[in-house]
């Protein structure tokens, strides 16, 4: 089994072609602007159309990023999930160039885009898309040197990520665990889902070849070490790696062993699905006054511990789309009408542990309402907050090891943060 | 880093082509460069500059690798229409495949191979035997994919000339990346090649895994979509695949996980050891579970996937339904497939919590989805005996509300519901009959009349009921005709009075004299002698005792959901269809190109200009 | 009779709508999608005719601007095109080499011409010169009027110094 | 936070995405709200923001009451965007119309032309068929205005207050005639317009609008032969938009008259020989011209005029004027079907252009020109076209076709053949009433049964997953069954071929598994079935099988049909036979009636 895509497009709004490769030879370009015209046409609003759509004999699957659509054309039965994932990476890869990746930047650069495009993928089969990597044989610059370039070993080397030689006078590492509560909660105010991600934000800034080793709080690796692990371990549901990771020792021996890429990138990221309290937590009781008035009276509460605090705490409330004058009053930060997400936004920048605020608000409504009136949108109240030195999970970084055959001494900093990632409190 | 190339997006005057020609053949390196990137500006707005092919060609022999680059792109686009000019490239192709940059040798095999004309793909040969077995790994991985192409166009060529052994032989090279571009062509030519062309033997099975752990993310997705056509010699065989595979659950790209996903699936098929099942099962859910957390466009693919998977083997995700209850973002079509998911994972255990969420649903603001809320409340009754009448409850109150296509989505679930559980929950049969006259599509007409006329003994009016439809039969379509026909043959065999027996005079002379429906007309007529001959045989045969129906939720034929299985992360998973209903190739080589119509206008007021008007 | 009056740019954004005959809002903006699809993918070369649920439209492209109305099936679509002309001619005259940035700053006047050409979906007044002179005459006519509110705010501010 | 008008274009261009946009805008929508609530003077300039959002596409319902509270103000330049906001921001439908009929009656006599002028457009605009009946009086006074400028206005909202309420018709004849001797040409061009209305909307305004004819003819006359005035001056012609709607009322008066005919005769020979079509305007009027001579009783000279005129319309380079050529050629096939034969050709030529439009019109005519002799080259003809054409031409194409082969079968055969042919390339396209109308034809043909569901046996093996083709075959080959086993009535034309009771069953279960997806085809399949377990006798376990597969269907209409079908298999052989009789065919004549009634849908 196998299948590779025809063509890669990059489309403006209206569906017409920006940029486009024909890798096969079996797709017009005016094919695929007329199917996708009339996609844009029927749809409106193609972000709600299925990604992969089916139109004589060909496969599209795109993905939209600022005003551009980025899309393949296959007449094969390629892999989906690999072809779209590199429509992403293919974003990544822009975006790495041309800083912001839009209508524009692409008109602006077809030559480097095109060059890209000959780089990334041959004849539908995605080949190479490590943008610092790509970045060090193709380049913008208009007056570029007229050495000759090769390709850096890396484009073909087990490590695939890395360049050799590169040079630092001060070789530092910065590990942030990030941790972010998902929590989404019913009219009926229970919790229905919960569960935290994290992530591994690593910034290398280290000389040569380094092999670096990670040491967690795992539970399978101290009970495999057999240590002791009272309260101390942490159970890690999935576990997901870059790729620079060796894969095979990690399934062997639960080693984090690896060659890191040079600057920012994910190490890990993991997955805890056990039930978690809600960190912040939001009633709100809303009271219609016929068709021209509306009061909220909003409690918020924190249910951590005393010692830590939640900043930049965020609590966006909907309100009717065609809401006006509204007049609000809190008990601790402050709020603002934004009308364009049709919300409230209430902002308190210190929430310490074990508090209680409250908020009322009232809105006016037009007396005449919009003519299609629809059903109404009930959307959640969402929160956003961000609490430093504090992990749900309470993983620990035991240690990471540095060693380069040059013998440096590397520094590591490791950080801690939890902060809510998509947290929904459902309204009725 | 932004360049500045858009200038060349402006007016096209008349005469731009001349100009262009005199400025490629221009000795001034830079003023040529410059008038090659004018072409392929010109080429990129969709424009014909086909006839600039000779001048573009001249410019091929460069030092510069940005303007040769340039020169190839413009090849690949018009070669095909001019595939005697084509001829002009060769010799520089040959060249650049010698030349001592492997950047540029891989440049000229790789668009020599994009160069579909058949007199070209002979001169190809030599050059690409070469590369093939070039020092240099960058150029060897683009050879192996070349090898694909020249099949694509010629594939006599490549047998003759003995590519494919060469190719096969990559498999064991020492770089990672050329294996997974072998292995990525070898399964192409295997596809197109009724002869057996590409098999995995233990040996390359061996190679292939070494390569897995050291290639690029992508090679890696290649590598594990070609060994899951691999057929395992035995459990123990089987069991040595997964234990290789199992650690790239842990990567970070989906498609490696979902393409791992499905090698193990396919092992698993040879494992006898319930042990090792479960084992395997339970290392496959978190990874599954994290894909409802990538894009939205993945998740769509991975949702499609566990709809098939979850068919397959229920309990890798029994215990994880609340991962598919829908987040309030989420987009309309990842919102449709986490349902069908919902659906299939309801069980006695988790139904309470379901059914708030199907509720809620029901109540939001995209009617497609709120009707598959409603569908599915309905398709979770009849799955579930236990919760069926906590269903019915849902069920109801949802009609309270009286939205329009609410209320019809529900009477066609609760009909099926009546299918499914005979005398069980027709006390509710009432509260149908109050929206009788609201339905106005034809699948809520057609349940209702048919639980009318299932239950005519039951309802003291139905012969009203039914009356009330006759009026507009000529008018109704097909389906609530059929329906309207049966119930009134069933309301006469259980209640020979009067007013039935005219009804089925009307409905009768209706769908046989009136109609020129043939299938209707067939009905009626069938029912017309049953009825005139046998009126006890009639009673027996249409009011026969009907199977109940089953639980549809797992709607695939094994043989089908097998085969998808082998498809895991394809468009085939995506579709739920087998390869061969929408895999359509083409054969494209030298075939001129007459389709290009481009869109006028891209030579004037392309943007909101302040060209005067008129 | 002329049912509507589009004026679409070239990008698919609408510059000026006019309904003649009872369309809901839903059903312009469908109508609005629909036609830019049509209209906007012809070649330079078809004619300036589309046949479109049972009526017809008659457009014509002026620079970045597509000019569209739509009548019956019946209708003389040459008289359309030339009604098109006539309306554009004036806009022209009016702005002085008119461009698209004039209709989408002043988007009203362009209405405002138009219902001096067009109304109840019919042409009124077959003088370009005749149109200009009311259009002047209703823009000196609220020049006055700004003058006068100004001066009154001036005499007020005045006072309450 | 207010801004200017322009500042906010200017802001709202600026946006590179649709989301920034929808940001710009509801920020905007909500400062204008609150401006709203407090009275704000800047009243007007906030509602031309919310038109500006209303083209984009923005709900801007909350400004409407604005608009009220403006017109309802004493100034124009207040009223004047009162008004343009109530027109753009609200359609007929909307319940507010109410609250602004009083001020639009009060502008009515405001002492300003312009005051009254707008009044008189947004009424044209909004008018709904309630308000047409409220303020119809006061419209009508204005037709005696003083002002040539309120009296065209007056005349076209008279026009819209006809088709809402065509009862005001009567009482408007009289002004409307008076109105035709103005000088002004806009006010004569609006009465023209209103003559049109009312002659159109009741017969009797018609007959009296008779006497008017000579002045009419008069008046186009006049503007044939008048100087030079370069206010109506277009290309060299006097007003053509004048002339056209002249031409327009006198084709009404003519129709069916041949008095009026005859005295606007002259007039019409000397617009078709006068005027020059290189230019626009002059093509319009030679348009409207020649569709006038079609309608009216005129005299062969004047037709043979007219067909010339779309001769050499037929053979222009402009493709607008090929268009129109081809749409007037239509209407007139049954006058002179001679005359167009002669310009098949090219015709034929314009079926292949590349304009979409074009291609449509000229299918109309092709269609139009077929007759019982053309018939079968025709037919040929436009199936092969086709296979070739695209998707946006298909569906019309195919139903011509299908109308075509109706109209024009010279025998059952031809025609069964042909519209099998049809049905397997294009089925989708066929609608169920050709397919039905099809099956009464066959059944309605002993003589070509066996052929037919020969022929539909044999190209089933190349079925296209066309439905319509599916269930055709199967209905024909339950009803049938037994002549594709024993030749019965086998035609010369036909290679005679062995089949098997199993094999036809074989190919049955074939369609079934590859049309998973269609109800339609499981129940004809069903029926089928059982007319063939009394046609057939070596397979009636077989049959009873394939039926009661389906028993456990979850679709309502095939569980039940299995059910009955494997009931009457299994118990009642005895009577299976009269069951399965052959179904009586709807009696042809009686069916060809009904559908020229359209009685049968």
């Amino acid at each position: 089994m196998a299948g590779a895509t025809s063509a890669l497009f990059l489309l403006d709004m209206k569906g017409r072609v920006l940029i486009w490769r024909d890798y096969r030879g079996d797709v017009s370009s005016a094919q695929v602007e007329k199917f996708f015209s009339k996609l844009i046409e029927r749809e409106g609003d193609p972000a709600s159309h299925d990604p992969v759509v089916f139109d004589d004999g060909v496969t599209y699957m795109f993905i939209q990023y600022n005003n551009v659509y980025i899309l393949t054309a296959a007449r094969q039965n390629c892999n989906a999930a690999s072809m779209l994932l590199f429509l992403h990476r293919v974003v990544d890869v822009f975006k790495h160039y041309f800083e912001e990746l839009e209508e524009e930047s692409l008109r602006d650069n077809f030559v480097v885009v095109y060059e890209l495009l000959d780089e990334i993928m041959d004849f539908g089969y995605p080949q190479y898309t490590e943008a610092k990597i790509l970045s060090e044989f193709i380049k913008t610059d208009a007056y570029r040197m007229e050495v000759t370039q090769r390709p850096p070993m890396a484009v073909t080397n087990a490590v695939s990520w890395r360049s050799e030689g590169i040079r630092y006078k001060k070789n530092e590492v910065f590990l942030d665990v990030v941790e972010s509560v998902n929590i989404l909660v019913n009219s009926n105010g229970q919790v229905v889902r919960s569960d935290v991600v994290g992530a591994l934000k690593m910034r290398t800034y280290l000389s040569g070849m380094p092999e670096c080793k990670l040491g967690l709080n795992d539970r399978v690796l101290l009970e495999a070490q057999g240590r002791a692990t009272k309260g101390k371990a942490v159970d890690l549901d999935d576990i997901k790696f870059h790729q620079c990771v060796r894969l095979a020792r990690f399934e062997n021996d639960r080693t984090i062993s690896f060659i890191p890429p040079d600057g920012a990138f994910d190490l890990m990221t993991y997955r805890l699905s056990t039930q978690v309290k809600p960190l912040i937590w939001v009633e709100a009781q809303v009271e219609r006054h016929s068709r021209s008035r509306v009061e909220y009276t909003v409690k918020a509460r924190s249910q951590f511990k005393e010692r830590s605090t939640a900043t930049n705490v965020e609590i966006e409330l909907p309100v009717s789309s065609d809401a006006t004058t509204p007049s609000v009053r809190t008990s601790m930060g402050s709020a603002v009408y934004a009308p364009e997400r049709e919300a409230l936004l209430w902002k308190i920048k210190s929430f310490p542990g074990g508090k209680d605020y409250m908020l009322r608000a009232q809105f006016g409504l037009p007396s005449i309402t919009a003519e299609d009136s629809a059903p109404e949108k009930h959307p959640p109240i969402r929160v956003k907050f961000e609490i430093p030195y504090f992990t749900v999970s309470g993983i620990q970084v035991r240690y990471l090891k540095i060693i380069e055959k040059s013998g440096y001494q590397a520094l590591p900093w490791v950080r801690y943060i939890t902060t809510a990632g998509e947290y929904e409190l459902r309204m009725i | 880093m932004s360049g500045h190339d858009s200038k060349y997006f402006s007016t096209t005057k008349k005469g731009e082509i001349p100009e262009l020609k005199e400025e490629l053949n221009s000795q001034y390196k830079d003023k040529k460069k410059d008038a090659v990137k004018k072409v392929i500006a010109a080429m990129t707005v969709g424009k014909d500059v086909s006839m600039l092919f000779t001048d573009v060609v001249n410019c091929m022999q460069t030092e510069n690798l940005e303007l040769k680059k340039l020169v190839y792109l413009y090849l690949i686009n018009y070669a095909k229409s001019q595939p005697d000019l084509a001829i002009l490239a060769v010799n520089t192709f040959v060249k650049d495949s010698q030349d001592p940059n492997p950047l540029i040798r891989a440049l000229a095999v790789r668009t020599m191979g994009c160069i579909r004309v058949d007199k070209i793909t002979e001169y190809l040969c030599d050059p690409l035997q070469r590369c093939l077995k070039d020092d240099d790994p960058y150029v060897r991985k683009t050879a192996a994919i070349c090898v694909a192409k020249l099949y694509d166009i010629n594939a006599e060529l490549v047998e003759d000339r003995g590519f494919l052994e060469t190719l096969k032989d990559l498999i064991s090279d020492s770089n990672p990346m050329v294996v997974a571009n072998a292995v990525a062509a070898l399964a192409e030519i295997q596809e197109s090649s009724s002869k057996v062309i590409f098999e995995i033997t233990s040996h390359t099975l061996f190679k292939l895994l070494a390569a897995l752990n050291e290639c690029t993310e992508w090679g890696q997705v290649f590598i594990l979509d070609a060994l899951s056509s691999y057929k395992a010699k035995d459990a123990r065989d089987a069991e040595n695949i997964v234990e290789r595979v199992t650690p790239r659950l842990q990567h970070a790209n989906c498609a490696v996980v979902l393409s791992a996903v499905k090698v193990i699936l396919q092992q698993m098929e040879h494992i006898s050891s319930q042990d090792v099942i479960r084992t395997l099962c339970k290392k496959m859910a978190p990874p599954l579970v994290t894909l409802i957390s990538a894009e939205p466009e993945i998740q769509y693919v991975a949702l499609r996937n566990i709809n098939l998977i979850v068919q397959k083997r229920p309990l890798i995700l029994a215990h994880e339904i609340k991962v598919f209850f829908c987040k309030y973002n989420d987009p309309i079509y990842v919102k449709m497939e986490k349902l069908e998911i919902m659906i299939k994972l309801a069980s006695d255990r988790n139904i309470d919590q379901v059914l708030l969420e199907f509720k809620e649903y029901a109540t939001e603001v995209d009617v497609d989805f709120v009707r598959k809320a409603v569908r599915a409340i309905g398709r979770c009754a009849i799955k579930l005996e236990r919760a069926a009448e906590k269903c019915i409850g849902v069920l109801l109150d949802l009609i309270k509300i009286k939205v329009n296509y609410v209320v019809q989505e529900a009477i066609i679930v609760i009909k099926d519901i009546f299918r499914r559980y005979p005398n069980m929950y027709e006390s509710i049969i009432a509260t149908l009959c109050e929206n009788l006259d609201t339905l106005d599509e034809p699948e809520a007409k057609a349940s209702m009349i048919w639980i009318i006329g299932e239950y005519a003994e039951r309802i003291d009016n139905a012969d009203e009921l039914l009356e009330s439809f006759l009026e507009t039969f000529p008018e109704e379509p097909a389906q609530v005709q059929l329906q309207l026909l049966t119930a009134a043959v069933k309301l006469f065999l259980k209640k020979p009075t009067e007013r039935p027996q005219e009804m089925i005079q009307v409905v009768l002379n209706n769908a046989t004299q009136e109609t020129d429906n043939p299938d209707l007309r067939d009905r009626a007529y069938i029912y017309w002698r049953l009825l005139s001959t046998d009126p006890e045989a009639a009673k027996d045969v249409v009011l026969a005792e009907k199977p109940t129906i089953s639980d549809d939720s797992n709607q695939l034929d094994s043989s089908l959901l097998d085969e998808l299985l082998g498809n895991i992360a394809t468009l085939a998973s995506v579709y739920h269809k087998p390869p061969e209903s929408f895999v359509s190739r083409v054969k494209t080589v030298q075939k001129p190109e007459e389709d290009e119509e481009y869109l006028e206008g891209q030579d004037s007021g392309q943007n909101e200009s302040s060209a005067p008007i008129p | 009779m002329i049912h509507f009056v589009l004026l679409i740019s070239r990008q698919g954004k609408v510059r000026l709508t006019k309904w003649y005959s009872p369309y809901t809002q839903k059903e312009r903006q469908k109508v609005i999608r629909e036609l830019s699809g049509l209209i906007l993918t012809r070649g330079p070369k078809l004619c300036n005719f589309v046949e479109w649920r049972g009526l017809k439209v008659v457009y014509k492209r002026y620079a970045s601007l597509y000019f569209c109305m739509c009548i019956g099936a019946e209708d003389n679509e040459l008289e359309c095109l030339e009604i098109i002309h006539h309306y554009v001619e004036i806009l022209d005259r009016y702005f002085g080499n008119v461009c698209e940035l004039d209709l989408i700053f002043n988007f009203h006047k362009a209405y405002y011409i138009l219902d001096e050409v067009l109304l109840a979906g019919e042409l009124q007044e077959t003088s370009k010169k005749s149109v200009a002179r009311v259009i002047a005459a209703q823009d000196t006519l609220v020049e006055n009027a700004k003058e006068q509110a100004n001066s009154l705010t001036n005499i007020i501010s005045q006072a309450t110094k | 936070m207010a801004c200017k008008l322009r500042e906010f274009v200017q802001r709202v261009r600026a946006c590179k995405t649709a989301a920034e946009e929808r940001e710009v805008i509801a920020k905007e929508s909500a400062a204008i709200r609150t401006a709203f609530k407090d009275d704000n003077p800047k009243r007007h300039r906030n509602l031309l923001k919310l038109m500006f959002m209303h083209m984009l596409g923005y709900p801007t319902h909350f400004g409407q009451m604005e608009c009220v509270k403006l017109i309802a103000g004493n100034s124009f330049p207040e009223k004047k965007i009162g008004y343009l906001g109530f027109m753009l921001l609200l359609d007929e439908k909307q319940e507010l119309l109410m609250l602004v009929t009083n001020s639009i009656k009060n502008d009515f006599n405001n002492a300003n032309q312009f005051i009254v002028g707008v009044a008189l457009c947004a009424f044209a605009n909004l008018c709904s068929a309630e308000m047409a009946s409220d303020l119809a009086a006061e419209v009508s006074k204005l037709l005696q205005h003083s002002n040539p400028y309120v009296r065209k206005k007056a005349a076209l909202c008279c026009v819209k207050i006809v088709r809402k309420v065509p009862d005001f018709g009567e009482s408007l004849l009289r002004p409307a005639i008076t109105l035709l001797s103005d000088k002004h040409h806009g006010v004569l061009i609006s009465a023209i317009k209103l003559c049109i209305v009312l002659c159109q909307t009741n017969s009797t305004l018609l007959e009296q609008m008779r006497k008017e004819t000579s002045n009419l003819v008069e008046i186009l006359k006049n503007l044939l032969t008048s100087e030079y005035r370069a206010e109506y001056d277009c290309s060299g012609i006097s007003d053509p938009l004048l002339q056209i709607e002249i031409l327009r009322l006198l084709r009404l008066l003519g129709k069916a008259d041949a008095d009026s005919s005859d005295i606007m005769s002259d007039v019409l020979a000397q617009v078709m020989t006068n005027t020059d079509a290189r230019k626009v305007p002059g093509s319009a009027i030679l348009y409207e011209c020649v569709q006038t001579v079609v309608h009216i009783e005129a005299t062969k000279g004047l037709r043979v005029l007219a067909i010339n005129v779309l001769g050499h319309f037929l053979s222009n380079n402009d493709n607008n004027i090929r268009y129109v050529a081809l749409n007037m050629l239509v209407k007139i096939v049954a006058l002179d079907l001679q005359a167009i034969q002669r310009h098949r050709s090219i015709v034929m030529e314009c079926l292949k252009d590349a304009d979409l439009s074009i291609k449509k019109r000229a299918l109309d005519l092709v269609y139009a020109l077929a007759t019982e002799d053309n018939v079968k080259a025709l037919t040929k003809e436009l199936l092969e076209f086709l296979m070739n054409s695209s998707r946006d031409l298909k569906q019309d194409l195919t139903m011509k076709i299908c109308s075509v082969i109706q109209k024009f079968a010279s025998s059952k055969l031809w025609y069964i053949q042909n519209m099998i042919h049809l049905i397997s390339e294009a089925g989708e396209f066929v609608k169920s009433d050709s397919l039905y109308m099809l099956i009464v034809i066959i059944s309605n043909t002993p003589k070509l049964h066996g052929y037919t569901v020969r022929l539909l046996y044999n190209m089933v093996g190349k079925w296209k997953n066309q439905e319509s083709f599916a269930l055709i075959a199967i209905w024909c080959i339950g009803e049938y069954g037994e002549m594709l086993v024993n030749h019965a009535g086998e035609l010369e034309i036909e290679d005679p071929m062995t089949i098997t009771e199993h094999e036809v069953l074989d190919t049955l279960e074939d369609i079934a598994a590859k049309s998973k997806e269609s109800i339609n085809i499981r129940v004809f399949l069903l029926v089928a079935l059982l007319k063939l377990s009394s046609r057939y006798d070596t397979c009636t376990e077989r049959i009873k099988d394939m039926i009661e597969n389906y028993k456990h269907s979850s679709t309502l209409e095939v569980q039940q049909r299995a059910v009955e079908f494997s009931a009457i298999i299994l118990k009642y052989s005895s009577i299976r036979k009269v069951l399965a009789d052959r179904i009586p065919a709807l009696n042809e004549t009686v069916y060809e009636s009904k559908r020229a009634d359209g009685a049968v849908a």
